[in-house]
């Protein structure tokens, strides 16, 4: 029938073991994954892995870790159900999980080159854009953006990602990060108090060579890129990467089907005049 | 430490434990695994210590709420077993007639005997961890639980119909025999228990979320029952839900 | 349409020889309705079915089906892979073009899913043309007729049949029984046969056909139909689970009382259930039943039009007869086209 | 001798249900013994009214999961007396099958996972699974023969599907009776001569206790009887099952609540020994020899005894059942449709022997098929007066023993009647301070 098959399964990950386990905040933890040959997962900024847990299941993270960083990946994860709960609970470092992927389109973060980047990322919605970030950061690749805006909204003081590595964009020269929390429940909090649009209008950047990123829960979208848009910014200069069920990843299962689209092939990053198209996206 | 586990019953036919009784196929594996430190229908010693409490049966009296309290302090995880303890199964339809002419429909002279109040299942009264529904419930679903519980898996009952088993297995659907059937509306796990012996669902395990419970209605009287009788249908398991109370 | 005849004599003698080798699947009574079963004898079959309560892919992707083997304390899998070569015997060409839908689903992006095509691979169709029966419709979708997808077509004509090739595998069979080529009168009663058929198609859309359907669902997204169905449909996926062209799946882990060695598999599921396309946030992107049955209609009509060339839907008719609530793709397509 | 001693043993364990034991024992003499039942009520009467005919075993079946399959019969077939419908010949032999199997699983379970660790001095099934790993899979064994037997004519075990008014919604298939035949000759049989020899040497463990008291059960000429037939005692003679109520007179005793139920003498005893000690002759011949082996004759008035009579009757039960297969085997299987009823007004007796002894729902139906009125005689309750009088007799006689060891003798003495008073259709809760 079909010539050149693979003789394997599409759905055989292959094990990495835990080098790493940090917690973040009450719900998230921070892990760091290596193979055991030491090779890389070569993904690009915005992909994804199915994280497998034989006897448990599987769950699709972010990348969250920049592909210039060699020998190893990270993943932020947010317990909500099965898979996560155990890799939270009952795995510690040294353990072993399995890893499929890298799935999904990524970044096209060549197209970015020359650009001002304005990421905004709400919640979790910061660990596929770290990758991003950090790859833009990194000094083999700072060169090729101009000036980098990031914008990062929570629920609240308490609820900080990669909180080490965010001070560190708040003393850098080159970058200008912006923080809010949507409420605020502790006096120490000295920052901005509101939902993340209310971050947009403090940042001044050029529409014409700006390109902004967005990930964060799904009521988020709408109103940013509302805002966005108020600011009179490119709709094809806007990327967001979407959320969606997914099962196998691989543009079978279905569950992460938007209209025409499967996110799990064609996203889950998209730009804004192709989610315009799609009636369901955001 | 092998997790010890409890039973528990309160009003109720005892089906359900039964069920567990009756997987002698796995019983020799399961005991291996968990140490069962109370199950009055099986064995005599009970203990206060236990990790897992499984329970059975509605709650139907005054008497019966300090003991459920105690076995919510005392559990690490409560787990109602069957129709009974998750939805007040058969018995809720006591609730249906008037308490007082109902014990004195049965009980006739000797009814003041009786401390008995509306009938209601035990999450409303204690928090409970998960529930297996099910009028039995059904052994595989429970050793599913059981499984994920002993390796460190939230268990997961289905939020989709019984149709979708009924599906899965190929059977001929019972409107296709003139027949009716609740499993458009009443949450799977059984494997269609009722439909794979061709009968209809009784919608034992309870609605889905979200049910069409009007829809239902039509479906069941274009079949040919009256809508009283379809009411009654639902009344027979489910009457605890709010579609089916009003 | 060169062929072979085969009479009644020569069919049994055709699944008598394939069963020496093969597992034989076939159309049988299953209390009032038909389903395709491994039979044990040629009379077993009913040649005369209308149409089967579950379509015969549930032989290529079954509905629960094992992908892996593990064993927890070692972490370890193992893919399982079906081999058994298999024939699937009277397909009707509704079944024979949805299992061509599969085929392309399951080797897409180069995507290869092993699963599924490595049955696939031993497994030979053998077609029966049928005429319509109560909730059919394929001549609004294009697939009154199979071009290609089988090993074999075995078209009525009068006490026989004529046995159309689809592949060098049915050739040698035919060949291997030694059936009689046909002749002309053959083919001319086979193509009577099939104008018959034809003719006999009451169902269909009124305004649209199987290319302008699509541009259809597109102008009615926001119809207000979709929002009528939602008071009927009772979202219980039946309609999903007996569709020929629905391939969507879950997966679910299950381990064995030892609590160490497992499985993991694939279930089919349906779009038209609740949690289809909720995630972890609670977040439901489909939560209304019209929502949801949105979906599946456009899935079958127009999402999916670009990547298969055609609509997914064949037209068996197979959702209609299983919906309680008769929620019938014909009428949506005729009240969103009216 | 113990002077004084309380003896309060609340929730009686390893029996169906929830019952409690208390005696007083004061200067050496018995101030109280008493048997009470504390079990929930459930009011199964009271709202089984309004319901239609067709979902009426359904629901009664939840009266005892233990003898759903019994509950399930009788409801069928007082709905049935109460339309005049006549079964068919298929239906009444798979009917009888299956009450065969309720028989046997129940029994084993009684037998071997209840009583069986009160001999072998242990307080659970579970405690025993090391010393006697054999003996527990040689009965997980049998129960697991008997339940697969359930669930293929019944559909399940507990509540069963397929039993409905009018006959079954899906038949077994030849192949499957077949090798339900076999497993039943080549595996039952020889599993159960062993039981008869596990028991044998268990027997010098049984006290040593009789009390004359009146046993009834079903009873036919032709066979000893499970699905139908007259009632019969010991004392009385014989009547039809529609004269039931004036056999089973219920009663209030002064010093507790509990409805009992008696007839000719102050009370009666159901179950394996009751149909033992009536319709002994009629035991088919495996049977009959395992009575003999074990030392179980008719009259035979010792209670703890029905745990013999139960391990006979096992016997009988999978003798009768390979005789109804043989039968169905012998006419083919038939696609029989399942009748609608001749709905009319009117009252229906069913009565069934299910293992803890015999069984009667009586209905009155009005004209569109639903209930106006319900009445369920369970066996659990017509023993209870009878276990009371048991423990009357018993506690003087060893009142010389250690208080747990008296203790015991009674928690035994309850377990062996094999109560199942989840049923709680019409017990009556005892206030009790
Ligand atoms: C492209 C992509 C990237 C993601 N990146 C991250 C990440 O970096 N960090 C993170 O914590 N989470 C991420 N998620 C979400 C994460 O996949 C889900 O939280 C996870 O699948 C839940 O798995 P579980 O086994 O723990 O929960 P389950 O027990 O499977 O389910 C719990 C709940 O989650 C829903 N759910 C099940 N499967 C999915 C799924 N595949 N996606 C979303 N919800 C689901 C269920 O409907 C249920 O309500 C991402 C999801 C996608 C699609
Ligand atoms: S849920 Fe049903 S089977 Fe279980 S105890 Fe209650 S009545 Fe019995
Ligand atoms: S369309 Fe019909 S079959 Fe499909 S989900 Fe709705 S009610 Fe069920
Ligand atoms: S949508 Fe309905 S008619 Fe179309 S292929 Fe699927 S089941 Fe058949």
């Amino acid at each position: 029938m079909v010539a050149n098959i693979q003789e394997k399964s599409l759905y055989l990950p292959r094990l990495a073991k835990m080098t790493k386990k940090e917690r973040f905040t009450e719900k998230e933890m921070f892990f760091e994954f290596r193979f055991d040959d030491g090779s890389n997962l070569n993904h690009r900024p915005g992909q994804f892995v199915e994280l497998s847990i034989y006897g448990i299941g599987e769950a699709p993270i972010s990348i969250s870790s920049s592909p210039t960083q060699q020998g190893y990946f990270e993943l932020c994860v947010r317990a909500v159900g099965r898979v996560t709960n155990y890799l939270h609970k009952n795995l510690d470092v040294g353990s072993y999980v399995g890893i499929r992927g890298p799935f999904g389109n990524g970044f096209p973060y060549e197209k970015f080159k020359g650009y001002d980047m304005l990421f905004i990322c709400g919640g979790l919605g910061v660990a596929p854009l770290r990758s991003l970030i950090n790859y833009t950061l990194d000094k083999t690749k700072r060169n090729e953006f101009g000036k980098v805006y990031i914008l990062y909204g929570c629920k609240n003081n308490q609820e900080w990602l990669y909180q080490k590595e965010v001070e560190s964009w708040l003393n850098r020269a080159d970058v200008e990060t912006y923080l809010t929390v949507d409420k605020c429940t502790d006096s120490n909090w000295k920052g901005n108090v509101g939902v993340i649009t209310t971050l947009i209008p403090k940042v001044n950047f050029d529409v014409n060579k700006t390109i902004a990123v967005i990930c964060g829960p799904p009521v988020m979208y709408k109103f940013v890129v509302l805002e966005l848009k108020n600011r009179n910014f490119k709709e094809e200069n806007i990327y967001m990467s979407l959320e969606r069920k997914m099962k196998c990843g691989v543009g079978k299962c279905g569950h992460c089907q938007i209209n025409n689209v499967y996110v799990c092939q064609s996203g889950p990053v998209f730009d804004l005049p192709t989610v315009r198209k799609l009636q369901e996206a955001i | 430490m092998k997790p010890r586990v409890a039973f528990f019953d309160f009003a109720s036919c005892e089906g359900c434990q039964l069920s567990v009784i009756n997987m002698e196929n796995e019983l020799l594996d399961i005991v291996s695994h968990i140490d069962i430190v109370n199950f009055r229908e099986a064995m005599t010693e009970a203990s206060d210590d236990y990790d897992i409490a499984f329970i059975e049966g509605s709650v139907t009296r005054e008497y019966d709420i300090p003991r459920l309290k105690k076995i919510r302090e005392n559990a690490k995880f409560v787990i109602p077993i069957g129709a009974c303890a998750c939805t007040g199964g058969v018995n809720f339809r006591k609730n249906f007639y008037e308490l007082n002419e109902i014990r004195y429909y049965v009980y006739r002279d000797s009814a003041k005997y009786f401390d008995t109040f509306a009938t209601r299942p035990v999450k409303a009264v204690i928090p409970v961890d998960f529930e297996i529904p099910g009028c039995p419930i059904n052994a595989k679903e429970f050793l599913s639980v059981v499984k994920s519980l002993l390796i460190g898996k939230k268990p997961e009952i289905p939020n989709y119909p019984v149709c979708v088993e009924c599906k899965l297995l190929g059977n001929v659907c019972m409107y296709d025999k003139g027949e009716v059937c609740l499993g458009a509306v009443t949450r799977a796990g059984c494997g269609a228990w009722c439909p794979s012996n061709s009968s209809g669902c009784e919608g034992c395990r309870g609605l889905v979320d979200e049910p069409n419970k009007n829809s239902e209605i039509e479906v069941l009287t274009k079949a040919g029952l009256t809508v009283e009788d379809a009411i009654q249908k639902f009344r027979i398991f489910a009457g605890y839900f709010e579609e089916v109370k009003k | 349409m060169q062929g072979y005849i085969l009479t009644m004599d020569s069919l049994r003698n055709l699944v008598q020889e394939l069963m020496k080798t093969y597992k034989v699947v076939a159309p049988v009574k299953k209390e009032t309705r038909f389903d395709f079963c491994e039979i044990e004898k040629f009379d077993d079959i009913r040649l005369d079915y209308d149409t089967s309560i579950l379509p015969p892919k549930k032989y290529l992707s079954p509905p629960v089906e094992t992908l892996l083997r593990f064993k927890r304390s070692e972490n370890k899998a193992e893919p399982v892979f079906d081999t058994t070569p298999v024939v699937l015997f009277g397909l009707h060409p509704c079944d024979i073009k949805g299992i061509k839908h599969l085929d392309q689903a399951f080797s897409e992006n180069n995507n290869y899913d092993r699963h599924y095509l490595a049955k696939r691979e031993n497994a030979l169709i053998i077609g029966l043309e049928c005429l319509p029966y109560d909730y059919c419709f394929c001549s609004s979708v294009g697939s009154t007729f199979a071009k290609d997808g089988f090993d074999i077509m075995l078209i009525p004509i009068g006490d026989s049949y004529l046995a159309e090739v689809g592949s060098k595998k049915g050739e040698e069979l035919l060949k291997r029984i030694q059936a009689k080529p046909s002749q002309e009168l053959d083919i001319k009663k086979a193509e009577a046969f099939k104008s018959e058929k034809e003719k006999k198609i009451v169902r269909r859309f009124n305004k649209v056909n199987a290319s302008t359907v699509r541009d259809l669902m597109q102008r009615t997204w926001d119809h207000k139909h979709w929002k009528e169905l939602e008071e009927r449909c009772l979202a219980c996926g039946s309609c999903n689970l007996v569709c020929p062209t629905c391939f969507c799946f879950d997966v679910q882990d299950e381990v064995h009382i030892n609590l160490d060695d497992g499985e993991r598999r694939r279930i089919w599921d349906g779009c038209m259930l609740v949690d289809f396309a909720k995630v972890g946030s609670g977040e439901n992107f489909r939560e209304h039943r019209s929502q949801r049955l949105r979906h599946r209609i456009n899935r079958k009509f127009n999402y999916l039009y670009d990547r298969f060339n055609s609509p997914t839907c064949v037209g068996c008719g197979r959702c209609v007869r299983a919906c309680t609530v008769k929620i019938d793709p014909v009428e949506i397509v005729n009240e969103l086209s009216r | 001798m113990n002077t004084n001693m309380n003896i309060n043993v609340h929730y009686v364990t390893r029996i169906e249900g929830h019952g409690n034991i208390v005696v007083d024992i004061k200067d050496g003499k018995v101030e109280r013994c008493l048997w009470e039942v504390i079990e929930a009520p459930r009011f199964f009467e009271g709202f089984i009214r309004g319901v239609y005919y067709k979902d009426v075993s359904e629901i009664v079946s939840r009266i005892c999961g233990i003898c759903s399959i019994g509950h399930t019969t009788a409801s069928i077939r007082a709905t049935e007396d109460a339309f005049g419908y006549v079964p068919t010949e298929q239906t009444v032999t798979l009917r009888k099958l299956l009450l065969d199997g309720e028989t046997l699983q129940s029994h084993i379970l009684h037998t071997y996972f209840l009583a069986a660790p009160d001999f072998l001095g242990a307080k659970s099934v579970f405690a025993i699974l090391p010393t006697h790993l054999d003996i527990a899979k040689m009965a997980l064994r049998l129960k697991r023969i008997a339940n697969d037997l359930c669930d293929l004519i019944g559909g399940r075990t507990i509540h069963p599907i397929r039993e409905v008014v009018g006959g079954f919604t899906k038949l077994p298939t030849e192949r499957e009776l077949r090798d339900l035949k076999k497993t039943l000759e080549t595996e039952a049989l020889p599993l159960l001569d062993k039981t008869v020899d596990v028991f044998a040497s268990l027997l010098p463990k049984i006290p040593n206790f009789s009390r004359e008291t009146e046993y009834i059960a079903l009873v036919r000429d032709d066979e000893y009887a499970f699905y139908d037939g007259d009632l019969g005692s010991t004392d009385a003679g014989r009547t039809d099952v529609h004269n039931y109520k004036s056999w089973t007179n219920e009663y209030v005793v002064p010093h507790s609540s509990a409805k009992w139920t008696k007839n000719k003498r102050e009370s009666l005893a159901v179950g394996a020994l009751a149909r033992f000690n009536l319709n002994a002759r009629l035991l088919l011949p495996k049977a009959k020899a395992a009575a003999e082996k074990l030392g179980l004759r008719p009259i035979n008035y010792n209670p703890f005894m029905n745990n013999i009579a139960q391990v006979v009757e096992s016997i009988h039960a999978v003798e009768d059942a390979l005789i109804q297969i043989d039968k169905l085997l012998t006419r083919g299987i038939k696609e029989e449709k399942v009748d609608s009823m001749p709905l009319k007004e009117g009252q229906g007796v069913g009565a069934v022997e299910v293992p803890r002894g015999i069984l009667i729902h009586d209905y009155t139906y009005d004209r569109t098929g639903h209930i106006v009125h319900a009445n369920c005689i369970i066996p659990t309750n017509q023993n209870c007066a009878n276990i009371e009088y048991d423990m009357k007799k018993l506690v003087p006689e060893i009142m010389d023993r250690p208080q747990d060891e008296i203790q015991l003798m009674l928690e035994m003495l309850v377990r062996s009647y094999d109560p199942c008073v989840s049923c709680s259709v019409h017990m009556v809760k005892v206030n009790f301070k």
